[in-house]
């Protein structure tokens, strides 16, 4: 109605007390009905944009390049984009990327469930993380009932935005910071980093474990993994020691993007103020913002078709520029399993040309992986990008030197390039 | 056929008489900026103009409402008034309530009309000014970066560091 | 609602006429002494930042990389980076680029006089640019007396914007553009596109041609060149077929960046609206904005510390991505030139090696020419560099290619990085 309301009734009385780290968002629900609805639209979205969007269609039909860029791993056999947080659950246990052999010293650990549900935190509080990683996927699995809900980023009694994933507090904790200390503004994107960023099992414990130590830019992280001696696979014929980038939103958002300097959080795109009448309130159906861009950006840009215009252009450049670092990179493998193949290349030479592999592929994919297709940071995604190419292109030269043989210098074109719809 | 028009007039006399009483008509009359703000759908304009450099010299209605004479601005408030009301009654509220280019049009105008001694040689020139006066002053209306659909405290954006 | 003056009491009453194309500023500056004045202080500006600003440092000193770059070519000799623009005319005079002995056919036209002085309109209607670019720079040397000014710009009747240059009304026609259709906005960037492009010399005639047949995008014109059968210069020792791309500014600037698609001119942020009591006018101190960012960025951007922050940021990532283009193209060059030095060399692989190094060096120089060290559309900056980076590899592999020999494949780091104040 016209005649304004008084203050005090939009204030909102809690119906029920929830307890610490609760994890059924449906009783949260009871008190925060708008929040909860809305996450709950995350489990049937579906439609798709460019480049992302909310459907599980597979990265590995759209650019097959990507099949080979991770031969031997996993990763070649089913990567899909991701869906709404609501299926979480479902996509973890249906993707054939799992091993769910225990008998297998390579079975998949509980680690994967870390990021997919609201049990972990009560469940990291009652077994601590140590115990719980040390688990097999398959033993994990009944305790394991909700997809992602409220205890994944809101404490109970209070309602603040915390971070729940030990590996997070511990990563910030090595160096030297406290979330507790966070503003506000800054938890609205911390509260993301408890799942979207690049991790690594540690040690046989497949401890859960950021690396961060040096820092979060892309080649402190190569450098954190070089010190760790870490590797995630071999690829298969070259023997290279291979890194894959998982979603490193937070940190290649962080690295000094337009929009993090500017003070804008994640949230501020993904989970913008929505009305119900009267109320506003964050909405939990997270998603792409190019679904909704009145909504998400035009919280603080007057022209939406102007922005939205922006990402289409930026996306593009990042996205063709990603495919000819894929060709580099795929020219350099072959070479490297030719000059293995030969079986008289100069070891140094071919060790050095498998090191800038490993370098220049895992900086394609800290863009590749990162899900905004460059948006979150463009000038970093194409900085990366360019580095990854020469890198490449440095490997391929090394190969064939160490075998001194010119065939190894082809160049080629793989597949034409992705149709996007 | 000669006693419709004077029916309908009729009823609707009597409905904007009701709708006066319970609404507080008399002050939509005024140009009370919180009038305006009465509206929570107006909220966050209004909280950005209370911030902004302009609240203590120009109210909602010197902008946003003709003054070339008397009969066009309440003209136009009549007009704006009956489509505001209309989509706040109905709640067909935009999720971003923008602008229409008549608005923008009326607005400029009043920027001129105050400003003219200082946008003199802006309009003196041969070819025709194109473009408005807040896209270079983004932040004169309605705070850091113009109107925007956040609450204010979440509209001005968090120091980081 | 605060009362205005009758306009009519303000209006500006011309003091003394000024003839069409007049080329002496001194007289416009008559009627309009804030116009004037401003345009005079390009005169003596000397500040530097940090990539750019108005000293006339030297960029062979500052990056000694662009001495082999430029190898066999006068930019090679004296290159130094742009004064305000008063000075035009005593730069061109003083370069040692010039060549002034006109009985060598390869003698300066007078077509290097055409962006430099306010008597070029005047004495193009005169002449004829035709005619005018057939005389030597040392014939025409007595005809110019002044340095940029309003003639360059304005229509003296009406003050309006025009388009002065016939190369540049030529160049639109032929796109099947006709500037008199331009909105004033549009002018406001247009009036720069004069001068800051693209350019060559057509012909025996050295007939001043912008290269904008194909589209103004670097692919497009590399294409056109590659059509028109075009080069710069013959690069010694190996007789690539040198390609010298030249502030192309406006090209740059116009394809699709950030600024120019939310419809943002050249004059908004190096002529600033400033103030004389209660007017404001467009300063003609036309110079870098980080000079001045308050003025310039400063009513669209309330928070100048963070927009000149940003630059900084995005001028780094593009000077570092620089650097690493040139390493690739010198070690391409250095293969080219041993390659046929060697004698016996695959003529098609090498041929094909100069076609991509004559590429690889035009996408390089068009972000390093082009003065903003890639702020005008950061994007395009590093993805054309990306594009360079690759061409030059492939240009360095074909070249081993054509002679067998892996000696060509050697890397190198030459000088350190490029110190900035
Ligand atoms: C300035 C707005 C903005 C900010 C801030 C932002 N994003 Fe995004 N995000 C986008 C846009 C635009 C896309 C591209 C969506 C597309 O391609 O459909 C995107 C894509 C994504 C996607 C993939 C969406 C899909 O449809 O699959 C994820 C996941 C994501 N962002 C997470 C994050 C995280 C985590 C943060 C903070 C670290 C963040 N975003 C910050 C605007 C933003
Ligand atoms: C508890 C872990 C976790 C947290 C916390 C989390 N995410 Fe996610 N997010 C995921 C997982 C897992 C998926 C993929 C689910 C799937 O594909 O089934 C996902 C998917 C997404 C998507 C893709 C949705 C779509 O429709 O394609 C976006 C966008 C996104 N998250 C953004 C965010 C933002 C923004 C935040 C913080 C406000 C956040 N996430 C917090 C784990 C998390
Ligand atoms: C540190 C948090 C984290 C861990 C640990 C983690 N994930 Fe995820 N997972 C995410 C996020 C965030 C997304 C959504 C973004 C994306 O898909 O890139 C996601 C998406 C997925 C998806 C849906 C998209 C796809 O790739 O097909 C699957 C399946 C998945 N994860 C499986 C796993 C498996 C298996 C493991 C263990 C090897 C694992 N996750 C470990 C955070 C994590
Ligand atoms: C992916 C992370 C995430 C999940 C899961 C999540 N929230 Fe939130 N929630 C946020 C963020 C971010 C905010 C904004 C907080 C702020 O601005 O301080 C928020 C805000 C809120 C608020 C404050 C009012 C508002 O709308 O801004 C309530 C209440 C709330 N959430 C309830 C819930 C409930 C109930 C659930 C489960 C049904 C839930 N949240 C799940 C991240 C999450
Ligand atoms: C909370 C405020 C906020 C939100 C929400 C927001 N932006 Fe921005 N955006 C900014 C600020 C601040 C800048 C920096 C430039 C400036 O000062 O105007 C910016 C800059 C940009 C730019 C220019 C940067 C470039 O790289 O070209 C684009 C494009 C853009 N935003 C698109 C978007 C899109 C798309 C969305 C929604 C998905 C969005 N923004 C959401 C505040 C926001
Ligand atoms: C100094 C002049 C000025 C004053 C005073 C002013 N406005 Fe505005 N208003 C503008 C301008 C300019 C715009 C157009 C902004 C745009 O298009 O980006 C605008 C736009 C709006 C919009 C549309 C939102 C949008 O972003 O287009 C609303 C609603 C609005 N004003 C309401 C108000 C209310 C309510 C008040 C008084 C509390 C008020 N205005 C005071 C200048 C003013
Ligand atoms: C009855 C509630 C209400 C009141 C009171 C109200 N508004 Fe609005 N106003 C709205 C709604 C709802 C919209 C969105 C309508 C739309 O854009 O279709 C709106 C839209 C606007 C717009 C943007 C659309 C346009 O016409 O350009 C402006 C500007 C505006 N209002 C100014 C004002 C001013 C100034 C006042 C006070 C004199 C005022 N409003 C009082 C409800 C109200
Ligand atoms: C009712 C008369 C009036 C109207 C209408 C008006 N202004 Fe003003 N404006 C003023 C006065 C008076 C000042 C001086 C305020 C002061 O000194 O505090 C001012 C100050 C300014 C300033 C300098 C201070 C600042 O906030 O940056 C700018 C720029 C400006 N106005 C632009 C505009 C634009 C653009 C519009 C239209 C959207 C507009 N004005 C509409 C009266 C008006
Ligand atoms: C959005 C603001 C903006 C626009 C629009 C813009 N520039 Fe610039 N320009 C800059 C900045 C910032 C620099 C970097 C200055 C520096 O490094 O000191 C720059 C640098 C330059 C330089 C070198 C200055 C020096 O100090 O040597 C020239 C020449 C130039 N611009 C010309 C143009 C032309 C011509 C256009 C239009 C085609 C244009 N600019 C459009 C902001 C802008
Ligand atoms: C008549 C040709 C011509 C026109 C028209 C022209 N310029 Fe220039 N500009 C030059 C020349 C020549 C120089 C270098 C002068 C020198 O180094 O002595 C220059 C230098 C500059 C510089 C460097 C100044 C410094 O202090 O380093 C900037 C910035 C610039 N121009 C911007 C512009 C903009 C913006 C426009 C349009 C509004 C424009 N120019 C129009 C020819 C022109
Ligand atoms: C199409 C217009 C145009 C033509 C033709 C032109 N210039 Fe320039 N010149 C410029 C502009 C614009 C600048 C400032 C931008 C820059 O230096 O990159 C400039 C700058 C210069 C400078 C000062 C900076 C430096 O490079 O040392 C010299 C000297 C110069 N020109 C000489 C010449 C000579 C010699 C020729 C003929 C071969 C010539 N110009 C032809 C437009 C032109
Ligand atoms: C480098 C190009 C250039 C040169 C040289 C130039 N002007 Fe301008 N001038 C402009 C531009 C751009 C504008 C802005 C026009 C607009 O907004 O429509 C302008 C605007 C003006 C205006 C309109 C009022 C204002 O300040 O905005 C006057 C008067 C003027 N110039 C006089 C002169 C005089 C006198 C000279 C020589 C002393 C001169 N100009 C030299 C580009 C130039
Ligand atoms: C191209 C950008 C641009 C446009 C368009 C523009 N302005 Fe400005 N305006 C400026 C700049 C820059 C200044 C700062 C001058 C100074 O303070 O030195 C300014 C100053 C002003 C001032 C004086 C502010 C003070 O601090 O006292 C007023 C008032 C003003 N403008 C009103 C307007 C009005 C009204 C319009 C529309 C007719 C308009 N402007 C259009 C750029 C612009
Ligand atoms: C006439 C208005 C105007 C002027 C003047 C202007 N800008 Fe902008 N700027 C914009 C707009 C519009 C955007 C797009 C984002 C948005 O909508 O806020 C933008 C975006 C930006 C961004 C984000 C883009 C990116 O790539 O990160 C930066 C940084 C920026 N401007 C810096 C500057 C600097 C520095 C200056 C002065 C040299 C300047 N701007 C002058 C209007 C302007
Ligand atoms: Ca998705
Ligand atoms: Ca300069």
């Amino acid at each position: 109605y016209i005649q304004n309301q008084p203050a005090e009734a939009r204030a909102v009385q809690p119906l029920v007390e929830i307890a610490a780290l609760e994890p059924d968002s449906a009783r949260w629900g009871i008190n925060y009905p708008n929040q909860y609805d809305t996450l709950m639209n995350t489990k049937t979205n579906n439609v798709d944009t460019t480049y992302a969007g909310s459907s599980a269609f597979s990265w590995l039909e759209r650019d097959p390049r990507q099949v080979i860029l991770f031969g031997g791993y996993p990763f070649s056999k089913d990567y899909n984009d991701d869906r709404g947080h609501a299926n979480a659950l479902d996509d973890v246990r249906a993707t054939k990327r799992l091993n769910l052999d225990d008998s297998d010293p390579k079975h998949t650990p509980a680690t994967c469930y870390s990021c997919k549900s609201s049990d972990n935190p009560g469940l990291w509080t009652e077994l601590g993380m140590e115990a719980y990683d040390a688990m097999s996927f398959n033993e994990m699995t009944p305790e394991i009932n909700n997809s992602i809900g409220c205890s994944n980023c809101h404490e109970a009694e209070t309602m603040r935005l915390v971070a729940t994933n030990p590996a997070l507090i511990e990563a910030l904790e090595r160096q030297g910071k406290d979330w507790e200390s966070f503003s506000r503004q800054e938890m609205r994107s911390l509260v993301c980093a408890n799942c979207h960023v690049e991790y690594y099992f540690k040690g046989d414990g497949k401890y859960l474990t950021f690396p961060w130590d040096n820092g979060t830019k892309v080649e402190e992280i190569i450098a954190y993994y070089e010190e760790a001696g870490f590797k995630d696979w071999a690829y298969p014929e070259t023997d290279s020691p291979m890194l894959k980038a998982q979603h490193p939103e937070y940190e290649f958002f962080t690295a000094g993007s337009t929009h993090y300097e500017a003070g804008v959080s994640c949230a501020d795109c993904h989970m913008p103020y929505v009305r119900d009448g009267a109320a506003k309130y964050s909405s939990h159906d997270v998603h792409s913002p190019l679904l909704n861009p009145e909504e998400s950006c035009g919280q603080c840009h007057t022209d939406t078709d102007y922005v939205v215009d922006r990402v289409a252009k930026i996306q593009q450049q990042v996205a063709e520029t990603k495919i000819t670092a894929e060709d580099a990179i795929i020219d350099a493998m072959n070479a490297i399993k030719a000059a293995v193949a030969a079986g008289d290349a100069d070891p140094a030479l071919l060790d050095e040309a498998k090191k800038l592999h490993r370098e220049a592929q895992f900086m394609w994919d800290f863009i590749s992986a990162e899900n905004s297709t460059g948006f979150h940071n463009p000038e970093y995604a194409l900085e990366v990008l360019s580095n990854s190419i020469d890198t490449a292109r440095r490997a391929q030269m090394l190969a064939a030197q160490s075998v001194g043989d010119m065939d190894l210098l082809a160049t080629g074109t793989y597949y034409a390039e992705p149709e996007t719809p | 056929m000669s006693k419709l028009p004077i029916i309908a007039i009729g009823i609707a006399v009597l409905a904007l008489g009701y709708f006066a009483l319970v609404s507080d008509a008399a002050a939509y009359g005024g140009s009370a900026p919180e009038t305006c703000a009465n509206c929570h759908a107006m909220d966050s304009q209004y909280e950005n103009w209370a911030h902004g450099g302009h609240a203590h010299v120009a109210k909602c209605t010197d902008c946003h409402l003709p003054h070339d004479n008397f009969v066009s601005y309440y003209m136009e408030k009549g007009r704006q008034g009956a489509k505001d009301t209309y989509a706040f009654v109905t709640g067909n509220i935009p999720v971003a309530i923008r602008a229409e280019e008549k608005t923008k049009e009326i607005v400029q105008e009043n920027c001129i009309h105050c400003h003219e001694d200082t946008v003199e040689a802006m309009l003196a020139g041969a070819q025709p000014l194109d473009r408005y006066c807040w896209e270079c002053h983004r932040s004169v209306a309605h705070g850091e970066r113009g109107a925007t659909g956040a609450p204010y405290q979440d509209s001005v954006l968090y120091p980081t560091k």
